[in-house]
């Protein structure tokens, strides 16, 4: 039964996720697209915890650990800007 | 019951999620977009978090996942604001 | 054939997956391509722990979705000649590829139909579990890793080295970036501290849960990029001897492992009865440090100027 | 019992082949556009996503349904392998990098 439920709700913000992705694909900023990117990085650690308990994988909550710690790196990754020259 | 409980906290982060989403795509300009997405993904991760905790059952494991939706809350407010800062300076620059 | 709803998570991942791909190999604009990437390396994450296998998800977690998105976005920077010419190909190549690319999709998709439905025959893996008692360790990926393929970790972490000595060779350090505004010296202040932390984690925890060497060295990498990304010069890095030490470090660990054993008596790599848990660690440590190093060295673009200042001081003096 | 067995075995294939062509198809898909594409950026992502495919058959075949641990070998495999793509990655970054400014000079 509460199997049932986990798999209904992960499928759902599966779907939930690929509409947000859209906005990747239509961006027209380099901004639009990482909003969008930060999305999934919340999603997904959403997506983790829940096949954490489907499938009995405690270790899924510590993937979800890191993926929210890289999502930040590569946040600041894009945003950041070179000393220049003139 | 409890199991149902956390059902019903999945099932209700679920709607964050949506609303996160659908701002994203209909919403018009960055920063208008950055609002609907960062608290509605934040709302939608603490949700799912304790239905998460609670159909778990383990304290270690709730433990855990607090730390996960913490983490992810500070990561994604600054992470908005930087590209908030981004969209500006992009602005200013063309 | 029962169709359940796992399938359709799996398909829907699948389609997914796809469609990432093929936005993010079509299209002109390289940003698009660069940020589509990413997206597609957080999907390979999530798939990898719907296949039950976590070791890849975290791997894939700190490098598809933040290492190798971080160094492309660098590369960005670099402008390209011909980046004006990313359109189709002429009619008749475009077609001969598409047609070569259809072929070679039916192929492998032939061999792997057979592969899967066709007789179980010897598989390794009853043979990993088999020995995973004598292994030293109760995680089989980290087992396979570190005893019964230590061969092949042994020449990957070779690769490793050849890559980096590559990029060493072929220029000096990017220009560091400009000083980051309070939020981000912040964001870098509590960040970095943290992904040590969860690394050093996840090299203890390797030898009974998912985690090791490789996914530790990607968040210790991460680290360094984080710092950088704060405005620190490579100079804040452990000096260029202690440098050179560190990169070479996890393949001396392994050979020094291997010859102690050939010195026992035993096969090059066999680990002596009851020590392999202390050797395993040991290694990965060691490992660790060097993919740590390798990797942000990646980032960091070159020869780090702490290593050519030595030189010219030399020459000077 | 064994019938349970048999439907779990089947269970199983369906989710190996699922992922099994995926991979097969971005192997290919990354292939064409490696040959095809000429920016050299457009080419290293194209490699990537071409060796994700290849990986993503290796972890299909080591699956063992929902609740049996997967084979560890391909895991193994896979992991190094991830580590050498991003390795490689760089090298070829680096390189492309090196050709900007030799073209320059």
């Amino acid at each position: 039964m509460i199997e049932t439920v986990l798999l209904t709700a992960s499928l759902l913000l599966l779907v939930i996720l690929i509409t947000g992705l859209m906005r990747a694909l239509i961006g027209p900023s380099l901004q639009d697209r990482m909003l969008s990117i930060q999305l999934l990085g919340t999603g997904g650690v959403a997506l983790l915890i829940l096949l954490g308990l489907l499938l009995d994988i405690e270790a899924l909550v510590d993937t979800a650990l890191v993926l929210a710690l890289l999502a930040a790196v590569a946040a600041a990754a894009l945003t950041r800007r070179e000393k220049r020259h003139d | 019951m409890i199991e149902l409980l956390g059902s019903l906290f999945i099932l209700a982060s679920l709607a964050f999620f949506a609303a996160g989403s659908i701002g994203l795509l209909r919403l018009p300009g960055v920063h208008a977009r950055l609002h609907a997405l960062t608290k509605a993904d934040n709302l939608g991760l603490g949700l799912l978090v304790a239905g998460a905790g609670l159909i778990g059952g383990d304290l270690l494991l709730a433990l855990k996942l607090l730390l996960v939706w913490l983490l992810v809350m500070i990561a994604s407010a600054i992470a908005a604001y930087l590209i908030a800062g981004h969209a500006m300076n992009d602005r200013e620059e063309s | 054939m029962e169709i359940t709803l796992w399938h359709l998570l799996d398909s829907l991942l699948a389609i997914l997956l796809l469609g990432l791909g093929w936005a993010a190999l079509s299209g002109t604009d390289l940003k698009r391509g660069v940020v589509l990437f990413m997206a597609f390396g957080l999907l390979l994450s999530l798939i990898w722990a719907r296949l039950r296998a976590p070791d890849l998800a975290l791997a894939e977690a700190a490098i598809g979705a933040g290492l190798s998105g971080a160094l492309l976005l660098l590369a960005l920077r670099d402008k390209e000649k011909s980046e004006n010419n990313l359109g189709q190909p002429g009619f008749l190549p475009g077609l001969a590829s598409l047609l070569l690319m259809l072929l070679l999709a039916a192929s492998f998709a032939l061999a792997y139909v057979s592969a899967v439905t066709g007789h179980e025959g010897g598989r390794l893996a009853g043979l990993a579990f088999g020995n995973l008692e004598q292994s030293g360790v109760s995680n089989p990926v980290t087992a396979v890793l570190l005893n019964f393929r230590a061969y092949d970790t042994l020449l990957e972490l070779a690769v490793l080295l050849a890559a980096t000595l590559g990029i060493l060779a072929l220029g000096s350090e990017r220009r560091p970036f400009r000083r980051p505004g309070v939020l981000l010296e912040g964001l870098v202040a509590w960040i970095s501290p943290l992904l040590v932390i969860v690394a050093g984690y996840l090299l203890w925890a390797g030898a009974h849960a998912p985690g090791g060497a490789f996914q530790a060295g990607a968040l210790l990498a991460a680290a360094i990029v984080m710092l950088r990304l704060g405005g620190m010069r490579s100079d804040h890095l452990p000096g260029p001897l202690v440098q050179r030490w560190l990169l070479v470090g996890g393949i001396t660990a392994f050979m020094l492992t291997g010859y102690l054993a050939s010195f026992l008596g035993l096969v090059f790599l066999q680990y002596p009865d009851g020590r392999a848990g202390l050797l395993i660690l040991l290694i990965e440590s060691a490992a660790m440090l060097s993919i740590a190093l390798s990797l942000g060295l990646a980032y960091i673009g070159g020869r780090p100027s702490g290593w050519e200042n030595r030189s010219s001081r030399g020459r000077s003096s | 019992m064994g019938e349970q067995k048999q439907q779990g075995a089947q269970f199983m294939i369906l989710t190996q082949l699922i992922f099994g062509i995926t991979g097969g198809l971005l192997f290919a898909m990354g292939l064409r556009s490696a040959l095809v594409r000429e920016s050299l950026l457009a080419r290293i992502i194209a490699v990537n996503i071409s060796g994700a495919g290849v990986f993503l058959a290796f972890v299909a075949i080591a699956y063992r349904g929902l609740e049996e641990t997967p084979d560890p070998v391909p895991h193994a495999l896979v992991l190094t392998g991830i580590v050498v793509a991003v390795s490689a990655t760089a090298l070829a970054l680096a390189l492309r990098r090196r050709l900007d400014e030799a073209d320059d000079e």
